[in-house]
């Protein structure tokens, strides 16, 4: 049988895509049993041809596994993509990816989708009927799927001390304590819509934490950046210079040639920290900064996460992340992510409901009209503070 | 076992394990290797470009564990931009482990004043709610920057980021330059509707576009009104994206960010609201990133990151200096609440 | 008959208001007829103890003339309140100043409002019946009465180049003559509510016209300030690098004792003229900024005014104003600030209703979601810009 | 003649008219006295303070035309923040000039790092809506900084407004600190009501808390929504604030400023929601505003307006450094969309 139109047309067109110098995932898929016909009919069409499915349900994941249905039986067939958990930090071993690959090549069509934007492993095309005994001999190589549905999403972190010096607290062995105590939020979809919690050992946050988690805990501290003179002596007066005039705060300066840092000015940005050449540090007073609401959709469009507690030890957070999770499941919206429910409800509201009294870092802008409400009792309680703040001139 | 494979000290190489949180500095070899200095020990890291989509073939997979077997005795790991990363024990080594990969088609590159990554979703390659397809657009950028990756320096950091639809699984908004992919037509409403949440469907529109039809059990998409957003496709089966004439495109997004460095965590902003999407090599949409990275790399200062070059020298000269047209949908009018609040986000 | 004790007691309380070193109203006050102890018993109270009375109609003055009531007859007295306009740059004389004081003592109670936060005298406490002679006999000198109601409420400028070597234009006369096209709109309450045009000669904006105009017009430049070299020069060299590093967008740099600004990166911040001791101004290519919608309240609080139109010479601004006031007749809801007004119907359509199109300074910045409406010719349209633009490399 | 009188060249002494575009200097001799400089001409600017709400009786205008008179042929003039303004041809007769009106109890200072001006409304002095009153607390204002107006420098230029409400005709929001009063008691609905726009009322509602009852020809408001700010009053006489107990009070508003000079126009934030009305004294909000001149002098850089130095440090420190506490009214919830759009403002 001969291809129709749009595959003989379509297949021009992706043969473009397999020259240059970046990789060709053209090239990669043509290794595969992936419907590239399919794929190739798609752009000559400038069309999804792909319709979701909704979820197969398995016995033992309670979130279901995504199903693909094709809209073209004729060029392409459809199939399901399952999610495979990878250890923290995303650090692999060439056993476990062999196994991949075998279970790839074995009920998939030979591909791996490696990794995830959100740091899984996929391995698509497995059919329907053959959904269960992938997932039972699967997991009985130590592998875990899931990370799907209306339920706590793969948490992911930067690689933390493992790699890098900048860390404040262990990231990955972080998320590993995360699943000793969350995994049940993780594997039954029991939320208004998805929650993700994305982690970061310091505030130059490579996990993206500040824009994509439900949830972020970033790594920073408290002053001063940490110093180390005999290093910092290397740098030349011009790098100095630079690390001087670049603080954004004019916390830093420099007298008869010594460097200083007011702690009370900084604001943890690491500006300095990224121009020391490892002669600045991030300071060893810690603080862990837990901020909620971030996402890149949900109804309201992107929104960054917004701080609301600074916590002296990482794992303060667990106990909050439970409130969130129940606040949000008790007001949330059907399909609303978390941000779009503090936006809604306002983040007064969000902080009484979680327990927090507000604080000015909570804010970043104050509010700039008196449109507001003051009560009797809010009045006393007013004037007794500014009384106790002010009186004593 | 339930849940990823942990501890993760079990997947790592006794190198690092020993290392955790002693790491005393790292330096730059060239783009994409780095040397990882402790007390004791000294380590390398080879990074990779990833393909569109991070799709691989099981082949290919294959040859990363052969590698990783190698050079550092089983061991690799996977960048948080979904690049992959090897080890090498020794700076000879370690190149050739990237001659190794380069042979493979697979560049090396990123870190520093350089591209670090081009993140993608799955767009028409495996996802039902794609507006314009995600990995050929990567595909081409990352053919049209390469040079930035593994090469020629820019005045920062920068990544690229490119999404199927609104949902932006591959990033958006979060990138220096995102592309996203927009559905401009109107949904339709099938039988399938029976099925869905009606009360949740409607209020998940931006718009208040979906009006509820309690009584028939339906809901009706006011076309007036409807931005085409696709939320409600992505909500409910019973609404699907369906008319004879595509006409789809995708919108470029500048100056996104996420680190602590001054102007700290930035949303991007909407720079050219629409481009026909245009397999597979999407010249304009290619065209337009590379005057924005050029504009930028011949403006800017050293160690000013994209949206810190235009925060300084503001919008109005950016779209002079770029030639970009304005168009009047990147002013903001809808939801300015959202815009506020984005942009509001405590401590950094 | 003895004082209420309010009053008794109001007294003792602005007894204190006599003292200090600052000018104090009180004992101004006390020179004239004003019903003090109405006010005393007013902050005794704790409460305002006039009430509005609307507004006494006049032959003449079609806007009406301010009625002030008491709400105690027994210790203070009704009167109104009389607006006077002053010349531009509120210049007077000392004969203005005496014929004023003549009026106040004869018709007023001996005090004069020198000047009001719009710049208008007020004699204050003119009864009721004696209003039209006042300004029958008051305009006979000369003076005019108004600023009163939903009208074009008083124009004020800077004091522009009469005093001020910073000045774009000449502010005091382009009141004058704004007066002589615009009077009718000023006198006619014709406005859902009222508008008010600030203008100030540089973008120092003395006159805040970017806070209080409705329609402000603020003279400016485009391109580089104008450096005088023969003062530069006197200038020493820690005075030239505090005028670099100023510089907001990094246009100025200091070679070899030289100081250059790039034109094309200036936004005209007057921050390098303010520092250069007189030896930098506004540039000569002169630009004339028109912006709309700043107030201080209206139904939802402060609003800066924003840019909608950069214009070679200040006159072209009245076919414009010409246009605004039509469309805010016609769109805006009753008591509806034109801010207000504005922010309901969006900046874009705002752009449409006055024949202007968008323009990249007419945002501070650019949207964060992609939740807009694109039509199918706005497509073609769109594509034909870009390949114009980016077609030719 | 209809309008103000004009031209405004007839109204002015022939040593500015024939000077008017020319002036080439400006230097500032001491406070409050400036000199002028021409090609051929120099003449001295002496600034005086105003009054609270600039209220005089006409025995001093007439004595300020004495002066007019004595030192300038019969001109003066007021500056747009209602200071008297006069001029001398000498810097000798400047200081005789400032030494007449210092006898009369009117101090001259202001200009560069000074304290400037302070605007104040009629308040109970003179207005029907008033919930504070702002001429005794300007003048309270007056006297405890009367010293960086005259004597000695701050950090940068510096003004003051305060305003009996939110209308905000003394200034409010665009002072470097502005206090303004607000209502927090529910207004009534009395017989009036029915001359009134009830309509048009009801729209003005900032928290849509007036509900129309169109059969009965009123309105009617909903205290539970009520946030006491005053707009229906100002707007329907048939609408008064009138409880027998009042406990209204003020802001303090901080950080506005007109100037285009970075960081640009700026509407000031509210700092402290609330403090309870106390003539004629305010000690506490004297207090406040003490508290934080005195702050920013300590900590900020020259030429560092107040809202620079805090933008510089953030609102988190500002709070720590002055000690001032932090109430929930002063995070903003109601109307983010005004918020935005009122810091958006293009040009400047
Ligand atoms: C596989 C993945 C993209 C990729 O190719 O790498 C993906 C793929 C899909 N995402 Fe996603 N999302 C993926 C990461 C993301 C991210 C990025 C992240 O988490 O770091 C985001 C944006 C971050 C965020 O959450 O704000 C993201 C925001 C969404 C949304 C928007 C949710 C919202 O309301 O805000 C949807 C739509 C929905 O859930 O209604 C969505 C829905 C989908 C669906 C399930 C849509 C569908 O039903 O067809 C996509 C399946 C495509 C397919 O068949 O391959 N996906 N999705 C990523 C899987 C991550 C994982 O391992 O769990
Ligand atoms: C490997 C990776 C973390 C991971 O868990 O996988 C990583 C690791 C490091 N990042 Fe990162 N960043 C990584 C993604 C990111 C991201 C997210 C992204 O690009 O998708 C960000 C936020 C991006 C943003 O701001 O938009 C990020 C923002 C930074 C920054 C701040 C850059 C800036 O100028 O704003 C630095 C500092 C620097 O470059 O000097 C940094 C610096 C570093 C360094 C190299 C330390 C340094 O001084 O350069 C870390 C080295 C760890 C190590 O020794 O291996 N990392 N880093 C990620 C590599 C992704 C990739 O393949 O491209
Ligand atoms: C006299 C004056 C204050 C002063 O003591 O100097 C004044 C006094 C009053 N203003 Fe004003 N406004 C005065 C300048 C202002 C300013 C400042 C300015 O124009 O530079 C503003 C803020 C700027 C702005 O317009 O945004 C101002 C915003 C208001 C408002 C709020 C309008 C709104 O909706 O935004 C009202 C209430 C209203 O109109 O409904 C108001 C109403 C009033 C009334 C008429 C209220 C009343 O009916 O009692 C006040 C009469 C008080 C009295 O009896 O003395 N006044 N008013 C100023 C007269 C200016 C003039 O000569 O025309
Ligand atoms: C006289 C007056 C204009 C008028 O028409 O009456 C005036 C006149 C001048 N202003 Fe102004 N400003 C006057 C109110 C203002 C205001 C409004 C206000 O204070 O109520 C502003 C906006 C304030 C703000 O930004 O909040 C204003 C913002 C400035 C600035 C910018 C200051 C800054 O650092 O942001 C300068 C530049 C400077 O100070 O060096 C300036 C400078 C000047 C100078 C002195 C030129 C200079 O280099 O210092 C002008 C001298 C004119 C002259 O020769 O007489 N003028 N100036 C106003 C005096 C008001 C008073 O009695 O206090
Ligand atoms: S977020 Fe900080 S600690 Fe984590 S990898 Fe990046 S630089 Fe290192
Ligand atoms: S971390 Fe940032 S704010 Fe702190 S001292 Fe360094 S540069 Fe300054
Ligand atoms: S961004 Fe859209 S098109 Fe891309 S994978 Fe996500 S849902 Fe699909
Ligand atoms: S596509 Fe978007 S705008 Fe249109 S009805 Fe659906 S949710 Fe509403
Ligand atoms: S606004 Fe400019 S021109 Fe006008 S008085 Fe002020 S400084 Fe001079
Ligand atoms: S006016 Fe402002 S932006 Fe222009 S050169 Fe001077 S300091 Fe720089
Ligand atoms: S601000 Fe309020 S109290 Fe003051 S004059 Fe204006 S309306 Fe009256
Ligand atoms: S006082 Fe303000 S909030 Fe209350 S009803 Fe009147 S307008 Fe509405």
């Amino acid at each position: 049988m001969n291809d129709p139109d749009e595959v003989v047309k379509g297949l021009e067109i992706i043969k473009e895509l397999k020259k240059g110098p970046w990789p060709s995932y053209i090239t990669e898929t043509e290794k595969t049993r992936y419907p590239l016909k399919l794929y190739a009919a798609s752009l000559y069409l400038k069309r999804d041809l792909w319709t979701t499915g909704g979820y197969v349900s398995v016995p033992g994941v309670p979130t279901g596994i995504l199903m693909r249905v094709t809209s073209r039986p004729d060029i392409g067939e459809s199939a399901n993509v399952v999610r495979v958990y990878l250890p923290s930090g995303n650090f692999v071993t060439s056993k476990m990816l062999r196994n991949l690959a075998d279970f790839a090549d074995k009920y998939g069509v030979s591909m791996v989708h490696a990794i995830t934007t959100s740091e899984d492993f996929e391995i698509p095309g497995i059919p329907k009927e053959k959904i269960r005994d992938f997932v039972a001999e699967f997991r009985a190589t130590g592998m875990e799927v899931g990370s799907t549905g209306d339920a706590f999403r793969n948490t992911t972190t930067c690689v933390g001390p493992a790699l890098c010096e900048y860390a404040t607290f262990d990231t990955p062995k972080f998320r590993d304590d995360f699943y000793n105590r969350f995994n049940d939020y993780a594997k039954y979809p029991t939320f208004p819509h998805k929650l993700k919690l994305k982690i970061s050992g310091c505030p130059l946050d490579c996990a993206r934490a500040s824009q994509k988690g439900d949830i972020a805990i970033i790594g920073s501290w408290e002053g001063a950046p940490l110093i180390i003179r005999e290093k910092l002596k290397l740098l030349s007066e011009k790098e100095m210079l630079e690390i001087v005039n670049g603080c954004p705060t004019g916390a830093i300066s420099l007298k008869n040639g010594e460097l200083n840092i007011e702690g009370d000015l900084c604001t943890q940005c690491m500006k300095c920290v990224k121009l020391s050449k490892g002669s600045i540090l991030p300071g060893e007073k810690k603080k862990y900064l837990l901020y909620v609401g971030g996402k890149l959709r949900g109804k309201k469009g992107p929104f960054t996460a917004k701080l609301v507690e600074k916590m002296d030890d990482p794992y303060q957070a667990f106990d909050i992340i439970e409130r969130i999770i129940n606040v949000y499941i008790e007001n949330a919206a059907r399909k609303e992510r978390l941000g779009d429910m503090i936006f809604r409800i306002g983040m007064k509201n969000f902080l009484d409901l979680i327990e927090k009294e507000e604080k000015p870092y909570h804010i970043k802008d104050l509010r700039t009209n008196i449109f507001y409400k003051v009560s009797e009792e809010e009045k006393t309680k007013m004037l007794e503070e500014l009384k106790k703040s002010l009186g004593g001139e | 076992m339930e849940g990823p494979p942990r501890p993760y000290t079990e997947y790592i190489h006794d190198m690092i394990k020993r290392n955790i949180g002693k790491w005393k500095e790292h330096r730059f070899v060239e783009p994409g290797i780095m040397e990882h200095i402790s007390d004791n020990d000294k380590i390398y890291t080879i990074r990779v470009a990833s393909t569109s989509n991070a799709r691989y073939s099981t082949d290919t997979i294959r040859k990363f564990a052969d590698l990783a077997d190698k050079y550092f005795d089983g061991y690799m790991r996977f960048t948080g931009a979904f690049n992959p990363e090897f080890f090498a024990k020794t700076l000879e080594d370690a190149k050739k482990l990237k001659k190794d990969l380069e042979s493979m088609g697979f560049p090396v590159g990123g870190w520093e004043n350089h591209l670090w990554n081009i993140t993608s979703c799955a767009g028409y390659f495996h996802c039902a709610l794609a507006a314009t397809d995600a990995p050929s657009i990567a595909k081409s950028l990352g053919d049209a920057v390469i040079k930035y990756f593994n090469k020629d320096e820019l005045p920062a950091k920068f990544t690229l980021a490119v999404s199927g639809c609104p949902s932006a699984c591959g990033g958006a908004y979060l990138a220096d330059i995102s592309i996203v992919g927009i559905h401009t037509e109107i949904p339709i409403v099938t039988e399938n509707i029976k099925s869905c949440d009606l009360m949740g469907t409607a209020m998940i529109c931006p718009v208040g576009a979906i009006q509820l039809k309690q009584a028939e059990k339906t809901i009706e998409i006011r076309e007036n009104l409807c931005i085409g957003c696709g939320l409600c496709v992505g909500a409910c089966s019973g609404i699907i994206f369906r008319t004879p004439e595509k006409t789809d495109g995708h919108a470029v997004i500048v100056g996104g960010k996420a680190s602590s460095i001054p102007p700290g965590t930035q949303i991007g902003r909407v720079v050219i609201p629409f481009i026909p999407n245009d397999p597979p090599r999407y010249e304009l949409t290619v065209k337009s990133v590379l005057r924005i990275i050029e504009t930028w790399k011949k403006e800017a200062k050293k160690g000013e990151r994209l949206i810190a070059w235009i925060e300084r020298i503001g919008w109005e000269k950016f779209f002079e200096k770029t030639g970009i047209p304005f168009f009047k949908q990147s002013m903001d009018d809808l939801d300015l609440r959202s815009l506020m609040l984005l942009r509001e986000g405590g401590g950094k």
